[in-house]
C-alpha cells in the first residue's frame, strides 16, 4: 500500500482519533466524531470512555451505531442511565473532557450552525437543529470539531448560532460566564486547525499531506490564518487504516439490511 | 389504574384533537404503532412534543394532524433531515407548522420538571446562542446565592403520553430496560399514559433498582409485538436500519409519501407490526 | 481515576482538618468503617453533610470532630434521639455544633444539584413552616413562567464524600444496589470520593441499567468487608438492628460513649467489621 | 377473647389502618404509621401501594421496619428508586394519595412540631426534625396524622412549626398556594379527629370504645371541639387484632437480635 493511498475522510477521522488519550471521557455525536472516537478506542487508547447522548456510560461498539441511540451502544456499555440523568450529572456537571461535534455552517471563532440556512422564520433549508450541541458547547472541558471544509460550511457570517464557540473571539466565553475552553481543536479533510490563544481566531496549524495553504484558502469564505509554525500532518499508519476500514466494512454490511443479532 | 385495552380503544378513549401529545423513545422503544393507530384515527391540532421527532413526526406532520411541535433535534438519526417536517416548514404544505424549538438539555429538563410537578425546569444552558432569540419560552432565572444567570424553560405536561416497553405484568406494572431515554419523566408528567409492550407476562422478574412505571401511573396498556418497528426493543428485536435508510426517497417525495401511508399505515392495523420484526429478533 | 488503597491511607490521602464531607448512606450502605478511621485519625474542624446523621454522625459530634452539622434528620432511626448530637446542641459538650438543618427534600435535591453543577437546587418545599427563619440557606426563587414562588437551597458540594458500596471490579468500576439513597448524588458532587466496598471482582455482571460509578469519578477504593456495620450491604449481611437499639444507653452517658469509643473504634481497625458482621450473613 | 382486650395504641393502629384503601398510594413513616399501613394491607387492602422515603415502591413487609430503609422493604418492592427521584417524582409530582406523619406536638390545626422543645437556639429538648415532613405535609394530596393525646403533646402554641397543617385555618393553605388538602384525619389512642370543613380546626367525631370526653379533654391543652353527631369508634375485630398482633411478635423477634435473613 502506497503511503498516500487513502481518502481526505480517512485522514480526517485518523487525525480526530489521535487527539484522543486514554483518560478522556468523550461525548460522542454520529458521524465522523463516533468513527474517530472508536477508531481511538481500537488503537492508542483502549480505557477511552465513549458516552453517547442517549445515555450510554463507556460503549464499546463493534460496529457504528447509525443512531445516537443503537443497541449495540447499549449492550456494550458499562452501564446505561436515563437521558435527563446524562445531561444533568454527566454533561452539566462538568464529567465530560471532551465534547464532539460537527456542523452544517462553522466561522472564524468556531461558532456553529446547526439550525437553518436562510432566515430562521422563513429558512431556505430547515437543518435538525441542536440536539444536544449548544449544552455540549458549554459545558465540556473541550470541544472537538470535524467537519469537511467548503465555501458554504466554511462562512463569513452564521445564519443561525446553534453552538457557542469563541463568539467574537478573545475573552468573550468568560464574559458570558462560560467556564470552559470552547473548540480547541477543528479537524478537516484538509487541515488540522487550533484557536489563537489570544484572539481565539481558528488557525491552521497543519496541512493534511498532498494539501496546500491555496488549497484550503479556496474552500473558506474568510482570510485564513495559517500559523507560523505550520506542520505537516502524518500520513495514516497501517494500523490506522485497517481498524478504520475494517470497523467501515463492519458498519455497512450491519447496516445494509435485517441481520440476527447475536447479543 | 392500567386497563388493558385494544390499541384501538386506548387512543380512542384517551386522544382528543387538539390535545398535547408526547410519543417518546429515545432512538430505542420509539412508539411507532400508537402513532400509526393515531394517524389512523385521524386525530388533528394535536401539539406534539418529543425531543428527536424522527420519522412517526415526520408521519404525523406530513399527514396534516400537527398544530405545533415542540422538539430539540429533528433528524432522522445517522441519515439525515426529516423531508414531511421540512416540507411543513419550509412550504407550509400540507398546511403551516408552528414550532417550538429547544435544546436536547432544555427539553429533558422539562420533561424532568413536569414528572416533578414544577412549573419550570432550572438548569445550565443557551450560553451565547441564538435560540432564545426564537424562543420566548427560554428566559432567565438568577440563583440566589451565586448570582450566577441560569436558564428556565416551562415544564412539559403532556395530556397523552405514548410510549413504548417491553413487557407489563397482569398487574398492569411496566417494565424498560436498555436505553431509558425520558419515557418515565414523560409518563410521570402526563396526565394519562398510554403504552403498547411486547408482551404481557405473570412476574416481570426484574433486578431490584428496575426502571418500572407502576400500574397505577399508567392508564392503558396495549400488547403490541413488534409495536416499536423500525426502532427496536431491548432483548426482543434489533433496530432496523434499513427502514431508517429507506425512509429518506420515500419523504422525498409528497405523492411517494402519501402512497406508502396508504398502504402501510391507513390500510393496516397494529397486528402487523409482529410480522415487521421477524428476522430481528435478538439471540437472547 | 480510582485507585486502590488501605482506608488508612485514602482516609490519610484525601481528609483534611476544616473540610465539608458528606458520608452518605440511606439506612443501607452507611460508610461506619470510613467514619471510624476518621475518627481514629483524628481529623478535626469538619463540616459534615447527611440527610439522616445517625450513629456515625453521634459519634463524629462526640468526639469533638465537628464544627458545623448539615442535616435533615438527626435521630436514631425506629430508636429515638441522637444523644451526643443533642448533647452538643443543647450543652455544647464536648464543644458548641453550628446546624444548618434542612428537610430531606431539600437535602436530597441539593446533592442532586451539587451532582448536576448546578450552584442551587430549585423545588417545591417549606411551605408554611418555620425552617427558613433559623436557616438563611434558604431563599425563594420565582417561576418567571407562572409566577409562583419556589424554593432554592445551596447546592451540596463536598470536599470529600464517603460512601459503602457492594463491590468493585478491577478497574475501579463500583456498583451500588438497593436502596441507593443519595450516594451516587454525593459521589458526583464530591471533589474526591472514598469508597469501601465488600470486595473487588473480576467482572461487575450487572444488570444493564444498573447504579455503577465510573472508575474516573472515585479517588480511593479501600477493600473493608462488613464496613457497613451496624448498617446492612444488599445481598451480604442484613442490618443488625439490635445494635442500634443498643446505642441508646451507650449514647446517653458521657463516660459510657468515651469508654465504648475507646474499645470499639480507637484501639480498633477496618478489619473487624468482618467479625462484626458474622451471624448476620443473608442466604443468596 | 372479650370485646375489650386490647390496648389504645392497638386501636389506634386499626382505626388508622381502616381509614386506607386499596387505590391509596401511602408515603408511609415509621412507628405507628407503618403498622397501620401494614394492617391495611394484610386486611382490607392487598393491593395498597407503600412507599417508604428510603426509595422502595409498593414494599411488601413481613415484619415492620425499624428504620424507613430496612432490607426487608427493598426485597419486597415493586422497584427501589434513588431518594432525590422520591421526592421529586412521587412526593412533590404529587403521586402520594396519604402522606402519615406522627408528631411530637401538635396544634388545634394539626400543625406539627418535631423539631425542639423550647428556644431553637437554645433548646430543652433537641428532636430529630423534620426529615421528609414538611414536604410529605405539603405535597401529599392528604395527611393523615397519628399520635396519643397528651397535655404536653396537644399544646396552644407549637414551640416550632416544622409541618404545616391548617395554619391559623380556614383557607390558610390555598393563601399560601399549597393545593393539597392537608390534615384530613387524626387518629389517637382515644379518638378519631377531622378538620371543621370551614374552620378546619380539629373536630373529635369519633371515641374510641371505653373513652369519653372529659378523657379526651384532659389530655388536651386547648378547648377540645366535638362533633354534633359524635360517634363511637368500632372496636377492633378478630382478624385485625391477630394480624397486628402476629406482626407485632414477627418484628420484635426479627429485632431482638442477629438473625439469618432468608432472602
Amino acid at each position: 500500500m502506497s503511503e498516500l493511498s487513502f481518502t481526505p475522510d480517512e485522514m480526517m477521522a485518523i487525525a480526530a482519533s489521535r487527539a484522543l488519550t486514554n483518560t478522556d471521557v468523550c461525548f460522542v455525536g454520529i458521524g465522523p466524531p463516533s468513527a474517530a472516537c472508536n477508531i481511538a478506542r481500537l488503537t492508542h487508547a483502549p480505557d477511552i470512555t465513549l458516552i453517547y447522548e442517549s445515555g450510554t456510560i463507556g460503549t464499546a461498539p463493534d460496529v457504528l451505531p447509525l443512531s445516537i441511540g443503537d443497541g449495540e451502544l447499549c449492550d456494550t456499555a458499562l452501564t446505561t442511565v436515563p437521558v435527563t440523568e446524562m445531561f444533568r450529572y454527566w454533561l452539566q456537571g462538568g464529567k465530560i473532557t471532551v465534547g464532539f461535534l460537527g456542523a452544517a455552517q462553522i466561522d472564524r471563532f468556531a461558532n456553529i450552525n446547526t439550525t437553518v440556512i436562510g432566515e430562521y422564520d422563513n429558512p431556505a433549508v430547515r437543518l435538525p437543529g441542536g440536539g444536544g450541541a449548544p449544552e455540549i458547547a458549554s459545558s465540556s472541558q473541550q470541544i472537538y470539531i470535524t467537519m469537511k471544509q467548503s465555501k458554504r460550511g466554511f462562512v463569513e457570517k452564521l445564519d443561525f448560532l446553534t453552538s457557542f464557540g469563541h463568539g467574537e473571539g478573545g475573552d468573550h466565553r468568560a464574559r458570558l460566564g462560560i467556564p470552559t475552553n470552547g473548540p480547541t481543536l477543528l479537524i478537516t479533510d484538509l487541515a488540522i486547525w487550533r484557536p489563537d490563544p489570544v484572539t481565539k481566531e481558528m488557525t491552521v496549524v497543519s496541512l493534511h499531506a498532498g494539501t496546500t495553504k491555496e488549497r484550503v484558502q479556496q474552500t473558506v469564505s474568510w482570510d485564513v490564518r495559517f500559523s507560523d509554525d505550520l506542520q505537516e500532518t502524518p500520513v495514516p499508519t497501517e494500523e490506522e487504516l485497517s481498524v478504520l476500514r475494517a470497523l467501515k466494512a463492519r458498519t455497512a454490511a450491519a447496516h445494509a439490511g435485517k441481520r440476527l443479532e447475536t447479543a | 389504574m392500567a386497563e388493558f385495552l385494544s390499541l384501538n380503544d386506548a387512543v380512542k378513549t384517551y386522544l382528543k384533537s387538539g390535545d398535547t401529545a408526547a410519543f417518546e423513545g429515545f432512538t430505542h422503544l420509539i412508539p411507532h404503532a400508537a402513532a400509526h393507530e393515531v394517524i389512523r384515527q385521524g386525530i388533528d391540532e394535536l401539539t406534539v412534543v418529543r425531543m428527536t421527532p424522527d420519522l412517526i413526526y415526520d408521519q404525523l406532520v406530513g399527514m396534516g394532524l400537527v398544530k405545533r411541535m415542540i422538539f430539540s433535534y429533528a433528524g432522522n438519526p445517522g441519515v439525515g433531515l426529516l423531508r414531511r417536517v421540512r416540507d411543513a416548514i419550509e412550504n407550509g404544505w400540507p398546511r403551516s407548522l408552528e414550532i417550538e424549538e429547544h435544546s436536547h438539555a432544555a427539553l429533558a429538563n422539562a420533561y424532568e420538571a413536569g414528572a416533578a410537578g414544577l412549573p419550570c425546569a432550572v438548569f445550565r444552558g443557551y450560553l451565547g446562542t441564538d435560540l432564545p432569540k426564537v424562543n420566548s419560552n427560554i428566559k432567565n432565572i438568577t440563583c440566589p446565592f451565586s448570582g450566577e444567570q441560569l436558564a428556565a424553560v416551562p415544564s412539559i405536561k403532556p395530556d397523552v403520553t405514548f410510549i413504548h416497553a417491553l413487557r407489563a405484568d397482569r398487574k398492569g406494572n411496566v417494565l424498560l430496560e436498555g436505553i431509558v431515554g425520558v419515557q418515565k419523566e414523560a409518563v410521570l408528567a402526563a396526565k394519562h399514559a398510554i403504552v403498547t409492550v411486547e408482551e404481557v407476562v405473570g412476574e416481570l422478574d426484574t433486578p431490584i433498582n428496575a426502571c418500572i412505571l407502576p400500574h397505577w401511573t399508567v392508564s392503558a396498556i396495549c400488547t403490541v409485538p413488534g409495536g416499536a418497528h423500525p426502532s427496536y426493543t431491548q432483548g426482543y428485536y434489533a433496530r432496523d436500519n434499513k427502514t431508517y435508510i429507506d425512509w429518506d426517497p420515500i419523504a422525498a417525495d409528497r405523492e411517494a409519501f402519501q402512497s406508502w401511508m396508504h398502504d402501510h399505515v391507513l390500510t393496516q392495523g397494529p397486528e402487523v407490526f409482529a410480522e415487521r420484526v421477524k428476522g430481528l429478533e435478538v439471540a437472547l
